[in-house]
């Protein structure tokens, strides 16, 4: 028997991280603020090696009568938010010093978002998913909005809200319905009543909740507001609602679709129609990703596309199915987090984010063109890098169910992400950049950018460690 | 005493290498020194001389055996699944003939090009072509099988490249390297492929190995297949003689590839690598012999009108070494239907004498050319008999040799072959032969008389050449006057050098008779135009003025080409070209420019109307529900509430 | 099943092989940029290793049991079935061998690069351990891994150090890139494929060996579709008709080490593929396509000579020849008989050598001249005799002189083909004359001709510039007068790989022959 | 069941429905944030209402017990929810309103394509 302390402590721990450090905020004049993003890296990384540690030594459970799961999966997700909360808070903090005002909470939101994503992961019951998802995405709404005085941040925030709002409303109609027809909210319960029949309500629920949870992964086409809400926000911002947040929205639609959707006896159609969404995400993500100009926007629709290819791995199902999409959202942590941490120090040096900023980047900081390209490629699915083995393990999946095509549209959208990302190249490249500042790169920044390339490269070089964690967490679903 | 001549003829593969070596040497060593290489280049040509004359004797001492069983030497080259391969020397009276000839004419020419080449920039480098070509040459024709002989025949094919360009900074002279390869290329097409079949029928390109081979299988169509076969291999292989011996479709390069120089027209396109054709032809002679007997017809057919053809255009020409061109031309018909007529005797015995006494002419066209300052129309010579009396001379018997007057070498060989054309029962070819025998004695005499006779011109101021250069005219000219009497019984060439049954054919008075006046005829026509002026060249031309534009321009058939190359051939490059850019890369191109079209169109989607992002969201919810409701039409009844209130 | 681990007395030749360039990259990459001159040095010692190695390896292989030899298998990603295989026959040795030569010459080639010379060694010897990579991987995900390492350095090159001329350098490398990698992605799916199909008696596999040990879990629908999804691949690497629109624009827009490299090796790994996966692998699929193949073939031969002759531009000439002569390869292939795979296999190497013999020479003269244009040049035989003597020996080979291995490695093709598809045959020997026409053309019009003042300042090649030369030279008639040295080799490869049997089986089922 | 007007589930399920999609057309239609906010929260109350509806008939009545009350806890979550949404919602627009000085939901259409 455990203890529940010891298995929420991460939990706890941030949740008291970030009440602190709201507190601190106020308390401690605003000259002595310097200290507060140490204080969230190096808490940060204790709770970090503690979930690891659970990871591999914890305890399997479900308690509070399956409200709350705390299986290898959701502590997999747990490492995941944590390092991606780590990298975040660690490339912003130049960015940070540079916020006019309230600088203090922007890691407390930080945290706060964590921790509603944590929850989510380990969510076993809808209600509690929901809270979490809420605590997440509202805690974003204020970050999205950080930079008050700049119209298109509090643009984007307002955008995300209503948008996120509206699509949690439905997505709670589809749970109500859900709770209708089974009397429950836990999703073991609700397998076991759904099983087998497939009412046009339920089916109601499920297209609801899929919506929901579509938003949030912005799968095409509840897509649209990623690009602008991407845009506006602060650049860290994006980065973590691009990895962290679409990660945290898988671990749910894993969740929910294995124990609920799959449940069900969807006829074919409702096979391809999936597949057909997943294929539609990937070829629009990466055909609009080629015309932008914006280097925030292009990785908005890459990170579409990257949905996309995730879905397929879902779709895909089964262990091996289930071991990719979480391998996968794994690498893109660090994938991304390179790109954007490039893309964070542009916006702090040069208070911009067009594709074109980055012109003669190899002269002005070779280190972040090497890690950019390093990123990008790695999303391309280039090898040596993580992303090519990542694509490997979610479409060979995906062959392996007799999914051809869509492994080959797979396949070749990759190749043509390709396109847009090697034109960013270029521009670091090739162009002279003439009239632009130095950006030299050091601290934390620097740090950063090193360590997701080297993971990078790494994970493409050596996979086996993460691949067993991965299939560990995919097993402990099943 | 067979034994120890064997030793001997082991040591055959030096004759090859010892030029081989000196180009070596030249090339990487002594460039720089013209002395030192020409003196290593000559010594290696000198010292392969003195072993090609000991074989020559070997063989003519080993007598009857060595003409059944060739003196072989092996070493496996290239050994693959499906693909066995040897490299050596033969020995026997035809190679050996050979040798002498080509290792002969070879010393002379690289002699006489101390004098000619003298000053010349390019002077070591023009002694490592001719060391290349020489050691080329000679290990062709020692070659054992088809593919070694062919690889040694591009090769000198390679040199005659090198050579005929060699003064590379004319235009006109690159132009005609270029034209000289690639018109053989032509014929080694088809030489390739004969040999890719030979070797698929029978897995071998060894000459006494195939000729064994097609005796034994000759009846055996499961081997062979049908007798259509070894004819359709014979005419490919006859194609790369029809390049390489300028037979007539592909005769274009050889009068183009005069632009060399002087001592190696007289080398390679007079006495030696345009005979290869005739050479290669008499060693797979065995394969014509099984072929169709229409296959031989045809050679001879070619053979006798490029003699005719090529000697009716030299009548009208006006540059020296054109004309002697046009006369090896004819000649090389000559040899090609002496063996279509089945006398490889008589082919090979007039290539021997046709060596001497053409490489003698060139060498005197050349020091006349040298003496000139490189003017070379015929017209603006005249007397130079007395200013250069060796050359003259020599000349002279050159004419008379390529005349068929007796008893000079061309006389034996010319005579051999009409003798058996009209034996074998080609009455129609030995017409030609005969006509062809009185127009190139016209010609001949014709250049000879219009360059050493007559007035002398003013403006040019002749004397002789230097000894380099007349003492080997002096003994090509020996060679010319005695070289034919081997043919006489006591030396019996025939009996060393013939194809199948030996059976000597008695020299017919008669016919020689005929040949001589048609000879002499030539001559005295000749002497009555230009010395007596009897009958007026201008007038005739001016009278058969279509005839004579059509001989001065050689028939066209240089233009013929030049439209086909330039229209045909280029054109379509163009269209492809065309096609490449537009069509295969256009469809790349188009579809690159749909798929980021297509972004372009997809993005206008992101309105940033949020309400429109709103309206898509939930309009694709119902959409969604739809498909999934009606997709297989799996809820018939969709009345929610009922459902619903199911459960109550 | 992960092969065992196999100790071998030699297993760490391969692995120093390869790491020397990257080794060598390494040092380079922690070096002041300034220092041009050592980078070059240490550039050029790290592939003077590697090229060492592979060659005691090309002496010391033991031809008499053939097979896989210096063989090194380390399990790789266990749960996938990737071995970290490396191991070369006699397939893949004279590649390697390849490799290195035109890797080591490319280094000299571009001894004059003057504008970021540090990057371009450090990407330079990346793209040369990648090839070297796909040439000694026996296990098929690591050798994509390889193949798919190469195309960004490419990319990078190209678009900085490249050259503009018909078509921008930016659109060249980015054709180049894009075509290869969507060529990949069929290749992936048909590997991907392969190895869900090998897997399915449970235990997964990327062996090369065991993959076409398992012939019986393909069904022959498969093998078609798969071989199909294969040539795409290989097809547009190696540029076949209609895939070769890349080829002669890509090498056009790239500097001379990339162009030397991705005609020499890059471009024949799309033909070892074919034969060390297709034909392999799988044999039926081979066979079932081999007569569209062979069509194809021969159409790039004659269709690319033609075009050939059409072009102004030297390394447009140069490119569409690798086209046509490419076609020969292909040709090879498809008529699925050991003496041509003997042949193709030599070719690829003789073309290997003669393409990147040619290329540098180009590079050279558009270094001096600064224009490729064949109008324009001329004579150049006057000032640069030596350069012109490379020129010539490279346009030799490339039109097949006896002599140079160029010939007799066609002759095998030849040899091997003409009892098969005779009609492919006749028509790609009939390619010969007019590779003939423009290889002489080029020459005539670029070396020789009256002197031109405006090439007089220019300075013969000498020093390293002249490394190229001397060892393509060296190569090209060593090779070609011996060719047992290579042909040998490869020979005992095709035989005791196993492939011969294979090709022993798939000819039974007789394919488009005329005979 | 026509002509049945006795108050049953299905009355507060159509309820529910009616007042979502009263919602969601405001959500739709209307120019202002801040009454596309209501609407918002239109429909969360929707989704109460069919919370406590079932909990109210399938537990209570059907089974007959009175201590299962997810959907009451359900809707208590989904109300704390709203509200704090609600409270950010405000203060976004409230800062929109200070550097656009409209509340127009048009005008927010800076960040497109």
């Amino acid at each position: 028997m455990f203890n529940i302390t010891t298995v929420l402590t991460p939990e706890i721990a941030l949740a008291v991280l970030s009440l602190s450090l709201l507190a601190i905020g106020l308390l401690i004049p605003a000259g002595a603020r310097k200290g507060m993003m140490p204080l969230t890296v190096f808490s940060l990384m204790g709770v970090l090696g503690y979930t690891l540690y659970d990871f591999f030594y914890g305890p399997e459970a479900a308690f509070l009568g399956g409200l709350y799961m705390h299986d290898q999966f959701a502590v997999y997700f747990k490492i995941l938010f944590l390092a991606a909360a780590l990298l975040v808070v660690l490339s912003s903090g130049g960015y940070v010093q540079k916020l006019p005002k309230h600088r203090g909470e922007f890691y407390s939101l930080l945290l706060m978002a964590t921790l509603g994503m944590m929850l989510m992961a380990g969510a076993g019951e809808l209600i509690t998913m929901y809270v979490g998802l809420e605590l997440m995405t509202i805690s974003f709404y204020i970050l999205v909005a950080y930079l008050a005085e700049d119209a298109r941040s509090s643009e984007a925030g307002v955008k995300y809200l209503i948008l996120g709002a509206t699509s949690s409303a439905i997505l709670l109609y589809g749970i109500s319905l859900i709770y209708g027809l089974t009397g429950s909210t836990e999703l073991l319960e609700i397998a076991s009543k759904l099983s087998g029949n497939l009412t046009p309500a339920s089916l109601l629920a499920t297209v609801f909740i899929l919506a929901g949870l579509g938003f949030k992964i912005s799968l095409v086409p509840f897509h649209l507001w990623s690009p602008d809400i991407y845009e506006g926000a602060p650049t860290p911002v994006t980065a973590f609602l691009a990895i962290a947040s679409k990660a945290a929205a898988f671990a749910v639609l894993i969740r929910v679709y294995l124990l609920t959707m799959n449940s069900q006896t969807f006829s074919a159609t409702g096979q391809t129609l999936l597949f057909v969404l997943a294929a539609i995400t990937m070829i629009v993500g990466n055909l609009i990703a080629i015309p932008q100009t914006n280097i925030k926007r292009l990785l908005a629709f890459s990170s579409i596309a990257q949905a996309g290819y995730l879905m397929v791995g879902i779709i895909a199902g089964g262990i091996s199915g289930i071991k990719g999409v979480i391998f996968y959202a794994m690498i893109y942590v660090f994938a991304n987090m390179g790109a954007f941490a490039v893309a964070t120090l542009v916006a702090e040096k040069q208070g911009s984010s067009e594709i074109k900023d980055l012109s003669g980047f190899w002269h002005r900081s070779p280190l972040a063109t090497v890690v950019m390209t390093a990123s990008l490629l790695s999303l391309a699915g280039i090898p040596p890098l993580a992303g090519f083995v990542g694509k490997f393990y979610l479409f060979s999946a995906a062959m392996d169910q007799g999914n051809v095509a869509i492994a080959y549209i797979g396949f070749v959208m990759s190749m043509i992400s390709v396109y847009y990302y090697l034109s960013v190249v270029k521009v670091m490249f090739l162009a002279e950049g003439d009239g632009l500042p130095e950006v030299p790169v050091h601290g934390a920044m620097k740090f950063t950018m090193v360590f997701t390339m080297l993971i990078t490269i790494a994970i493409g070089l050596y996979p086996t460690p993460l691949a067993k964690m991965a299939i560990a967490a995919a097993q402990s679903l099943f | 005493m067979f034994k120890e001549m064997h030793d001997l003829f082991q040591w055959a593969w030096l004759i090859p290498f010892l030029p081989f070596l000196s180009f070596l040497i030249i090339a990487f060593v002594t460039k720089r020194s013209k002395r030192l290489s020409s003196t290593i280049s000559i010594l290696a040509i000198l010292s392969s001389l003195s072993l090609a004359v000991a074989i020559g004797l070997g063989v003519i001492q080993s007598g009857e055996k060595i003409v059944e069983h060739p003196a072989i030497v092996n070493v496996n080259w290239l050994n693959i699944v499906g693909l066995q391969i040897d490299f050596g020397t033969i020995v026997d009276p035809l190679s050996a003939m050979m040798l002498f000839v080509v290792t002969l004419v070879a010393s002379m020419v690289q002699i006489y090009s101390l004098g000619y080449m003298h000053g010349d920039e390019g002077f070591s480098r023009y002694y490592a072509y001719q060391s290349l070509f020489a050691s080329s040459m000679l290990g062709m024709v020692l070659a054992t099988n088809l593919l070694q002989l062919f690889i040694f025949w591009e090769l000198v094919g390679l040199c005659s490249y090198l050579l005929i360009g060699f003064w590379f900074f004319k235009v006109s002279a690159r132009e005609a390297a270029k034209k000289a390869f690639i018109t053989t290329r032509v014929g080694d097409f088809g030489l390739l492929l004969g040999m890719l079949f030979l070797y698929v029928k029978f897995g071998t390109l060894d000459f006494v190995a195939l000729s064994v081979a097609m005796n034994t299988n000759i009846q055996d169509v499961a081997v062979i297949g049908t007798a259509g076969y070894v004819t359709v291999m014979a005419f490919l292989v006859f194609m790369g003689p029809v390049g390489k011996s300028g037979q007539f479709p592909l005769h274009v390069w050889l009068p183009d590839a005069m632009e060399g120089p002087t001592p190696v027209s007289a080398l390679i396109h007079a006495a030696t690598m345009v005979v290869a054709g005739v050479y290669l032809v008499a060693r797979m002679f065995f394969l014509f012999d099984h072929a169709d007997p229409m296959a031989l017809q045809f050679i001879a057919g070619l053979g006798a009108f490029t003699a005719i053809f090529a000697a009716s255009i030299a009548i009208a020409q006006d540059d020296i070494k054109r004309i002697l061109a046009y006369s090896t031309l004819s000649q090389l018909g000559y040899m090609m239907f002496a063996l279509g007529v089945g006398s490889l005797t008589a082919s090979m015995f007039h290539l021997m004498t046709h060596a001497f006494f053409k490489a003698l002419m060139f060498l005197g066209a050349g020091s006349v050319i040298y003496a000139m300052h490189h003017k070379q129309d015929i017209w603006e010579m005249g007397g130079l008999w007395k200013k250069m009396p060796i050359t003259g001379t020599t000349f002279f018997i050159g004419v008379l040799a390529i005349s068929g007057v007796p008893p000079f070498a061309g006389f034996w060989s010319k005579d051999e072959i009409l003798a058996h054309a009209l034996h074998n029962g080609h009455p129609i070819i030995y017409g030609v032969g005969l006509f062809t025998a009185f127009l190139t004695a016209f010609y001949m005499s014709r250049l000879f008389f219009v360059v050493f006779m007559g007035p002398e011109k003013k403006e040019n101021h002749p004397h002789e050449s230097p000894w380099s250069m007349t003492i080997p005219l002096m003994i090509l000219a020996f060679f010319s006057v005695f070289g034919g009497f081997v043919a006489l019984p006591e030396h019996n060439f025939a009996s060393y050098i013939h194809y199948g049954t030996f059976h000597h054919e008695p020299i017919a008075w008669g016919l020689a008779g005929i040949s001589v006046v048609a000879g002499l005829l030539g001559i005295g026509l000749a002497y009555a135009t230009y010395i007596k002026k009897a009958i007026s060249a201008e007038k005739v031309a001016a009278q058969y003025s279509g005839i004579y534009k059509l001989l001065k321009n050689k028939y066209y058939v240089d233009e013929l080409y030049l439209w086909l190359i330039h229209h045909i051939m280029d054109g379509l490059a163009k269209i492809l070209y065309w096609f490449d850019i537009y069509i295969v890369d256009g469809v790349v191109n188009g579809l690159a420019l749909i798929t980021r079209g297509s972004g372009r169109v997809l993005r206008r989607t992101n309105t940033g109307q949020l309400q429109t992002y709103a309206m898509v969201f939930f309009f694709a919810v119902v959409i969604i529900f739809m498909v999934f409701a009606f997709g297989e039409g799996q809820l018939s009844a969709l009345n929610p509430l009922a459902t619903l209130g199911g459960v109550k | 099943m992960t092969a065992l681990p196999t100790v071998s007395s030699m297993s760490m030749l391969l692995p120093f092989t390869l790491l020397a360039p990257l080794a060598a990259m390494l040092l380079i990459v922690f070096l002041p940029k300034e220092e041009t001159k050592t980078i070059k040095i240490i550039a050029a010692m790290g592939m003077l290793v590697s090229l060492v190695l592979s060659l005691y390896a090309f002496l010391n292989y033991q031809w008499e049991p053939g097979g896989m030899q210096y063989t090194l298998t380390i399990p790789w990603v266990p749960d996938l079935g990737v071995n970290l295989a490396l191991g070369v026959d006699g397939l893949s040795l004279p590649m390697l061998l390849l490799t290195n030569l035109i890797g080591f010459a490319s280094i000299y080639a571009s001894w004059n690069i003057d504008k970021r010379v540090k990057e371009f060694f450090v990407l330079l010897l990346i793209l040369i351990a990648g090839v070297m990579g796909t040439f000694i991987a026996r296990d098929l995900f690591i050798f994509f891994l390889f193949y798919e390492i190469v195309v960004i350095p490419i990319y990078i090159m190209v678009i900085i150090w490249g050259s503009t001329k018909r078509v921008t350098k930016e659109y060249a490398a980015m054709k180049l890139t894009i075509y290869l990698l969507i060529g990949s992605a069929f290749l992936l799916v048909g590997m991907v494929a392969l190895y869900l199909a090998a897997g399915a008696n449970g235990n997964p596999t990327f062996m090369f060996d065991q993959l076409s040990a398992r012939q019986d879990l393909y069904s022959p629908a498969f093998q078609k579709v798969a071989f199909a999804l294969m040539i795409v691949g290989f097809g547009s690497l190696i540029s076949m008709f209609p895939f070769h629109s890349w080829s002669p624009d890509g090498y056009a827009g790239a500097p001379t080490a990339v162009s030397m490299i991705h005609a020499g090796v890059l471009k024949k790994i799309g033909g070892y593929g074919l034969i060390r996966l297709g034909i392999y692998v799988l044999p039926v699929g081979a066979s079932f396509w081999a007569p569209y193949i062979a069509t194809l073939a021969v159409i790039s031969v004659l269709y690319a000579a033609f075009i050939a002759l059409a072009q102004k531009d030297l390394k447009y000439v140069v490119g569409y020849s690798s086209v046509s002569h490419m076609g020969y390869v292909i040709i090879a292939v498809a008529a699925l008989n050991p003496t041509a795979a003997t042949g193709a296999v030599g070719m690829m190497f003789a073309h290997g050598v003669m393409a990147a013999l040619f290329f540098s020479m180009i590079g050279f003269i558009y270094e001096k001249t600064h224009t490729r244009n064949i109008a324009d040049l001329g004579g150049l035989a006057h000032q640069m005799p030596r350069l012109a003597i490379g020129f010539m020996i490279a346009g030799m080979a490339s039109l097949g002189l006896p002599g140079t291995v160029n010939f007799i490695t066609e002759f095998t093709i030849f040899m091997g083909v003409i009892n098969v598809l005779p009609v492919h045959a006749i028509l790609g020997i009939a390619g010969i004359i007019f590779t003939a026409v423009y290889i002489l053309r080029t020459i005539a019009n670029v070396l020789f001709g009256p002197r031109r003042a405006e090439w007089d300042h220019l300075t013969d090649i000498r020093g390293p510039e002249l490394v190229p030369l001397v060892i393509f030279g060296f190569v090209i008639f060593f090779a070609g007068i011996f060719p047992n040295v290579l042909l040998g080799m490869i020979d005992s490869g095709v035989t005791s790989s196993g492939l011969a049997k294979v090709l022993e089986t798939v000819s039974q089922a007789k394919i488009g022959g005329l005979f | 069941m026509i002509g049945n007007f006795s108050v049953g589930l299905s009355t507060y399920l159509l309820v529910g429905a009616m007042l979502f999609c009263i919602g969601l057309y405001g959500v739709f239609a209307k120019r202002n944030i801040i009454a596309v906010l209501m609407s918002i929260e239109l429909m969360l109350n929707a989704v109460n209402i069919n919370f406590i509806a079932f909990n109210r008939f399938i537990w209570n009545e059907k089974i007959g017990v009175n201590y299962l009350l997810t959907g009451h806890v359900a809707a208590l979550f989904v109300i704390v929810v709203a509200a704090a949404e609600v409270a950010v919602g405000l203060a976004l627009i409230i800062t929109i309103y200070r550097n656009r000085q409209s509340t127009d939901v048009d005008d927010l259409n800076w960040l497109k394509w």
